[in-house]
């Protein structure tokens, strides 16, 4: 792994994952994710990639009897985000995310970028219209609002409204954000917009983004891992990953032998 | 066979102060005698509306049978054998709390209940300037009720004129409940009500003429003549084509009749003196159709003289 | 940007505040679970007062007593099988119609204006206060069709309020019925009639049963539209038998007799002057509300089953 | 292959067991079409409610002026003076059902948020029911409830409170009412979409926050359906308001008087006799068509509500 | 088309469908189906392949509004079964049908088998009872129902309740079977068993069997039909068509290039 220079921001140790069915979704998976850089999740329907990228938020907490059995740990502040002691709000307020359908609020479009700051209690309104802009022009989206900033979320195309919920990610500040196959219900050119946003991102912050499409990942990110059935099967720079991979498994997956 | 059926239930209707005498009538004599008897509670006028449209075999009644009922039943060919059964003190009570009213006048009742009163007479100062100027609040019997009749008869004048804004209710349950829980309360019902409920409501004494003393009604003054004038009379009304072709209605009358001393006064109302039941047992044996009154109620008259008047 | 110190003293600033948005949470709760409760709170307390007041009265002698002038010895027995007899004309009259009008709404139905009308009837109808039909009870069974004041017209009245709660969950049961099901009894050559008939009533009937017990849990409830068809006498004998010794062994002479059901047994205990009766109208209120508890339960019960054993 | 040569039999043989064909059919439209005309029981229901309250309204308003049922501010249809002014039943009917959902929307919304958010799996699998329970109890008890046991109560804090009143009942009303609302705006709540709510704790919301800035605003039609169709309920219910809140027509809306709603008085006039074509008689259908048209009124915007509501997710 | 030795069973002319909603889903198609062969029909999703099949036991008769247009006659009767004076109850006793999800009766596995002839209103219980151990042991259950042939079929597992599905199907005698990728719920070896079995049925009657599976079209069909926005493409013996399909289309297809 050549091109590693930069520190680690959170990283799996050991992470197993049951689904309250008693379903074993992740088995032992110990991976970083290196800080400013972009991280791709690929591998079969099923494979677990969604069940990982949701235990950094804590996502399953919200559906009893699921269970996390190892760490996921931050830096630089070694915090354990899984631990019972740890509350997920917290974590959720640290690692922001980004769904596959757009889900903006039923609100209007500065309300949904807002969303974030209200729910931190933030109540001066200079302060949030300054964030809100800074969020909206970060997820490349003010120049199309600007002008329409009060009218309802859902109006917006849904490329638009999917910069819309990465706005509303930004908007906090986040230390990490997690893209759970962002363009999946997207057309070509919305994903094009999209893509190129993950890649300024990338300066700011630490991206995890689940993937369908192999394409899409060789072109935005920096490091892929490929799981198969719960496990992770290998972890490299992207550029290695589809030029040279170092599993059997892997490789047939990439050339479309298998899956 | 519906006219078998309609054979085998004696059917009774009519008014609330009248019907808890007959109701332990029915229940002893359908022990007694296993025939069906309906009980129904409709209130006096009502009871007759049915009485004269020939579904009931007998109405009971708190006050005499009217020109208009009569008309009614007239036109539809139904005789009836009037008999009345024991006596009422119609009684006007108070919340227990309210200290201010020792007695009621004629005239001070006339003046909260008159027609003209509607509207207008909202406290008591406005019935009797010696009275606090606190709201007043008035329970009364329903329209269709006999007891509505004879009290706007007796007190305003003139049956069936009263104000209208007052809770009206043909059942004196909820006039019970309304003045025993209201300190502005004041309403009027049958004895019996009252003295199922003496711990929860006050009776007022009635003072008849200007000066006389104020009466309580009790079985005493009642059968003296000095609570007046809201003592009266209770009737059943009998089809008289039924006490003839039906042998259960005889037979039920003939019950009625014979156990009514002891029912009556088990039920609180006040029973007839021997010597008029007397009379009435014979004016039933002769099956004597039509009515002592001329129509219209009248207040303060003997069952003897009564039954004489009817031809 | 965040450095490692921003990050930190950022960390202890957002711990202050989720444990304040958390108090919040509970708060909330407590408040949640305390306004749910009422409504049970009451329940019991009105039962409580109901068996406290009721309960010298708790003996075989009160089902078994026709109702008297004395209290104590006062029972519901013509009230309870005037309640039974009239709830049997309900069900005749409520459940086949019923059930037929779902049938047809989900089944037959097409979709165009005429479906919509009975559509929106049937979603009003389910709207219409009770009391409204009670004056439909008095001006078209009552008068207009000399029924009279009968077990007939009250069952039929009641069959009337009901008939939109059995038609609705009859339609909802229906509905769970995937249409592979039905495409698989057509493909074998089954005819529509046959495939409602063997299958979809067939599956929907727990449901159905569910929506007949409460519409009858409802009905058996009922006062006001039984007052308003004139239901309020002292009735101390039985209804003639529905059925007879002799054939055809069905007597229909019950269905014009008068009659007194539960609650307006308990209405007229309740007007009495004498408190002695108050202790009756509690006793039966506490009955009315065990026999509607029991059937709602099992209805609910049902549902329970019904939703756990049926995965389609 | 089509080119094939086809040898054309005699006649299409139609098997035997098919014979029966034209009786299936037969039958098959005589099943349909009585399964319609019990489908159009309910059209048959509403026209005779229709009809019967039009009719009976029709004659009683050849007796009284459309104008004095409106204006005038009496209602002594059966008295000597008689005044037909139905204003002072709409005020009791209004004003109970003010007090009853000043009771149930807040309480039932709550209650809604409660089971819809906060709730464990559990919890809401044993309430729910329980809750379902309640909207089953004959509403005569709760009339006897309000009454005997609800109003002697509120005399405590309020020695002046009449016997018959508005409040009590109301209060009751409004507690029976909780579970039809509660139920109805957690179905609501229920069908926002999850997606809508990780959306809302992805961000680092709490449950309140999440419960009041996301699935409140996003199920507001549902919720509102569901205060409407529980006005609806309110404005119709007879006996708890015709046992406990007095029978006195009366125009006020102070809920410390006892007054009488349009169902009330509806029943208190039909435990009298009704002799058939009085003009008590007619009045208690006039006062019959114009409840009909409160509550039809609030069930119709209730269910194109609901509806619109449906429709969105 | 060198192995065409076998009589038409049913062939449609020009068949034209149209669903409510307007849309035109088959165009103008015209194939025959031979008397005891399979004939399958492949193409990519949303093509018309479901339409086509439930054409023949006019399944779209149920929902309101769909047209058909052109014939679909049988032989040797030379019946249209499409003409509005047939009855399409009698064209369902004729020609029966296996869906793509088993979908047996909430009732036990004697009366799912026994429903058509019920349904024909035959009641001497020797002869149902005959016909229903017949059809299962024709679908290859006996054995393992016969001592539970009360039990509900619900308990039976999808491969079970598939094969299930084929003796109910069976039950009646039909002249066709049609099948709506009758696997494609199933696990590769209950796959396996109803492919096996539809090669036994190929002896008894003709069969019409849709399916996403080319591996399982080349296996089991004799002749395949590719179908592509309504149209048929290519019909042929299937070995031609996997290994010299006359039309660029369907090569495209078979090779994976598209689709
Ligand atoms: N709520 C759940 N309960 C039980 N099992 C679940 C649940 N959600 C997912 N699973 C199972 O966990 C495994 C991993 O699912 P996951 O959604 O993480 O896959 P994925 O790799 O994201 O697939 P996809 O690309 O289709 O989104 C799958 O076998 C899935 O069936
Ligand atoms: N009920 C319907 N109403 C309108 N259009 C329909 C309907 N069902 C299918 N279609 C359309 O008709 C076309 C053919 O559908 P069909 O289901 O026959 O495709 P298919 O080849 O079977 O696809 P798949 O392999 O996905 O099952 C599609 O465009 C589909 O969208
Ligand atoms: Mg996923
Ligand atoms: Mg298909
Ligand atoms: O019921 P009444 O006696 O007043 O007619």
């Amino acid at each position: 792994m050549a091109t590693i220079t930069s520190p680690v921001k959170a990283e799996s140790r050991d992470l197993n994952f049951y689904y309250s069915s008693g379903h074993k979704a992740l088995k032992g998976i110990s991976m970083a994710l290196y800080e400013k850089r972009i991280t791709a999740l690929i591998g079969p329907s099923g494979c677990g990639k969604s069940t990982f990228l949701r235990c950094f938020n804590r996502m399953h907490d919200l559906y009893p009897g699921n269970k996390y059995d190892g760490q996921i740990v931050m830096h630089p502040d070694n915090t354990n985000i899984l631990d019972s002691g740890v509350d997920p709000i917290e974590v959720r307020m640290r690692i922001s995310m980004v769904f596959q359908k757009p889900n903006p609020f039923p609100k209007s479009i500065y309300e949904n970028v807002a969303y974030g700051l209200r729910v931190r209690g933030e109540r001066n309104k200079r302060v949030v219209d300054d964030k809100v802009e800074e969020a909206l022009k970060g997820a490349a989206l003010w120049d199309e609002v600007k002008n329409r900033l009060h009218d309802l979320a859902f109006n917006l195309s849904g490329g638009q409204q999917q910069r819309l919920c990465i706005a509303r990610a930004l908007a906090t500040d986040p230390e990490i954000m997690l893209f759970d196959e962002p363009t999946s219900a997207l057309d070509p050119i919305a994903t094009a917009s999209i893509e190129e946003l993950m890649s300024e991102l990338r300066n700011k912050l630490t991206i995890l983004v689940v993937t369908h499409n192999m394409q899409q990942a060789a072109r935005v990110s920096d490091y892929t891992a490929y799981m198969y059935l719960g496990e992770l099967i290998e972890y490299d720079d992207t550029d290695k990953i589809f030029t040279n991979p170092g599993r059997k498994e892997t490789e047939d997956y990439i050339t479309g032998k298998f899956g | 066979d519906a006219a078998a059926n309609k054979n085998d239930i004696i059917r009774i209707d009519g008014s609330s102060t009248v019907y808890p005498i007959t109701e332990a009538v029915a229940e002893e004599f359908q022990k007694a005698k296993r025939i069906k008897v309906t009980v129904g509670i409709s209130g006096t006028g009502g009871g007759f509306k049915k009485f004269c449209r020939g579904e009931t075999d007998i109405s009971e009644a708190s006050r005499p049978i009217l020109a208009k009922e009569m008309e009614a039943c007239k036109a539809a060919g139904i005789e009836f054998i009037e008999l009345p059964v024991a006596y009422d003190a119609l009684t006007v009570v108070i919340n227990p709390k309210n200290t201010f009213i020792k007695s009621f006048t004629v005239e001070e009742l006339k003046k909260l209940w008159e027609p003209e009163a509607q509207g207008t007479i909202k406290t008591w100062k406005q019935v009797n300037p010696s009275w606090p100027d606190t709201p007043v609040k008035l329970f009364g019997a329903g329209s269709d009720s006999g007891t509505f009749d004879y009290f706007t008869e007796a007190i305003v004048g003139k049956a069936k004129s009263s104000r209208g804004d007052f809770t009206a209710s043909e059942d004196d349950n909820v006039l019970v409940q309304g003045v025993a829980s209201d300190i502005a309360a004041t309403g009027y019902f049958g004895y019996a009500y009252y003295e199922e409920n003496s711990s929860r409501v006050k009776a007022v004494p009635i003072v008849a003429k200007a000066g006389a003393p104020g009466v309580l009604p009790s079985r005493e003054t009642v059968m003296n003549g000095t609570y007046q004038p809201l003592s009266r009379p209770l009737f059943i009304y009998v089809s008289a084509n039924a006490a003839k072709s039906n042998p259960n209605v005889k037979a039920f009358i003939d019950f009625y009749l014979a156990n009514s001393k002891e029912l009556v006064e088990e039920v609180k109302y006040v029973a007839l003196p021997a010597n008029e039941y007397a009379a009435v047992n014979d004016h039933w044996k002769s099956q004597k159709v039509g009515t002592g009154f001329n129509g219209e109620p009248e207040v303060g008259v003997k069952i003897t003289d009564l039954l004489k008047r009817i031809k | 940007m965040t450095t490692q110190a921003s990050v930190l003293a950022n960390l202890a600033e957002v711990r202050a505040m989720i444990r304040k948005h958390k108090r919040n949470d509970f708060i909330f709760s407590i408040i949640g679970l305390l306004a749910l409760m009422l409504g049970l709170l009451t329940l019991f307390t009105l039962f409580i007062d109901l068996v406290a007041t009721g309960y010298p009265r708790f003996s075989l002698d009160f089902l078994t007593n026709y109702p008297s002038r004395k209290a104590a010895h006062a029972g519901l027995l013509s009230a309870w099988v005037g309640s039974l007899l009239v709830m049997l004309v309900t069900f005749i009259s409520a459940v086949p119609m019923g059930v037929a009008a779902g049938v047809y709404l989900e089944e037959y139905a097409p979709k165009n204006w005429f479906s919509d009308l009975i559509e929106i009837n049937v979603t009003n109808l389910a709207g219409v206060p009770s009391i409204v039909y009670g004056l439909l009870a008095l001006g078209l069974f009552v008068y207009g069709l000399g029924f009279g004041e009968s077990i007939l017209t009250a069952g039929l009245t009641l069959g009337l309020l009901i008939l939109p709660i059995v038609i609705v969950n009859t339609r909802e049961s229906i509905r769970g019925i995937p249409i592979a099901i039905r495409e698989a009894a057509y493909a074998v050559g089954a005819t529509k009639w046959q495939v409602v008939f063997h299958h979809v009533l067939h599956y929907a009937s727990g449901g159905i049963l569910t929506g007949v017990i409460i519409g009858m849990a409802r009905a058996i409830g009922e006062t006001a539209p039984i007052i308003t068809i004139g239901a309020l006498t002292f009735i101390a004998f039985l209804p003639p038998s529905p059925v007879s010794d002799v054939a055809p062994f069905i007597n229909v002479e019950w269905l014009s007799s008068g009659f007194t059901v539960l609650p307006i047994q308990m209405f007229n205990w309740l007007s009495r002057p004498d408190h002695a009766f108050h202790i009756n109208a509690a006793a039966t209120g506490a009955l009315i509300i065990v026999v509607t508890l029991l059937m709602n339960a099992t209805a609910i019960w049902l549902r329970y089953r019904i939703r756990k054993n049926i995965k389609w | 292959m089509a080119s094939q040569v086809l040898q054309k039999p005699a006649e299409p043989t139609i098997s035997a067991r098919l014979a029966k064909n034209v009786r299936r059919h037969v039958l098959e439209r005589v099943i349909e079409f009585i399964l319609m005309l019990a489908a159009l029981s309910a059209v048959a229901t509403t026209i005779s409610i229709v009809v019967i309250l039009l009719y009976e309204s029709f004659t009683f308003f050849e007796h009284v002026s459309l104008w004095d049922f409106l204006t005038d501010t009496q209602w002594t249809p059966l008295f000597e003076n008689a005044h037909y002014g139905i204003l002072p039943l709409v005020s009791g009917t209004l004003t109970t059902s003010a007090i009853a959902l000043a009771v149930a929307i807040p309480l039932g919304t709550i209650g809604a948020i409660y089971l819809s958010e906060f709730a464990s799996h559990r919890t809401r699998e044993i309430v729910k029911p329980i809750l379902e329970l309640l909207i089953g109890v004959p509403t005569v008890v709760f009339g006897y409830f309000a009454l005997l046991f609800v109003t002697p109560l509120l005399q405590r804090i309020f020695p002046e409170l009449p016997g018959f009143n508005m409040l009590g009942p109301g209060i009751v009303m409004g507690i029976m009412i909780i579970p039809y609302i509660s139920s109805m705006a957690e179905d609501a709540m229920r069908s926002v979409p999850m997606s809508m709510r990780e959306g809302s704790y992805a961000m680092g919301a709490t449950r309140f926050q999440t419960a009041i800035r996301v699935v409140a605003p996003a199920a507001i039609s549902g919720i509102i359906a569901a205060y409407i169709l529980g006005i609806s309920r309110a404005v119709g219910e007879t006996m708890v308001v015709a046992l406990a809140a007095g029978q006195q027509p009366n125009l006020t809306f102070n809920p410390m008087e006892s007054a009488a709603t349009i169902t009330a008085y509806i029943v208190q006039v039909a435990m009298g006799d009704l002799p058939h074509g009085s003009v008590g008689y007619q009045s208690i259908f006039a006062a019959g068509l114009v409840l009909m048209l409160m509550t039809l009124t609030f069930n119709i915007i209730g269910h194109i509500t609901r509806k619109k509501f449906r429709e969105t997710y």
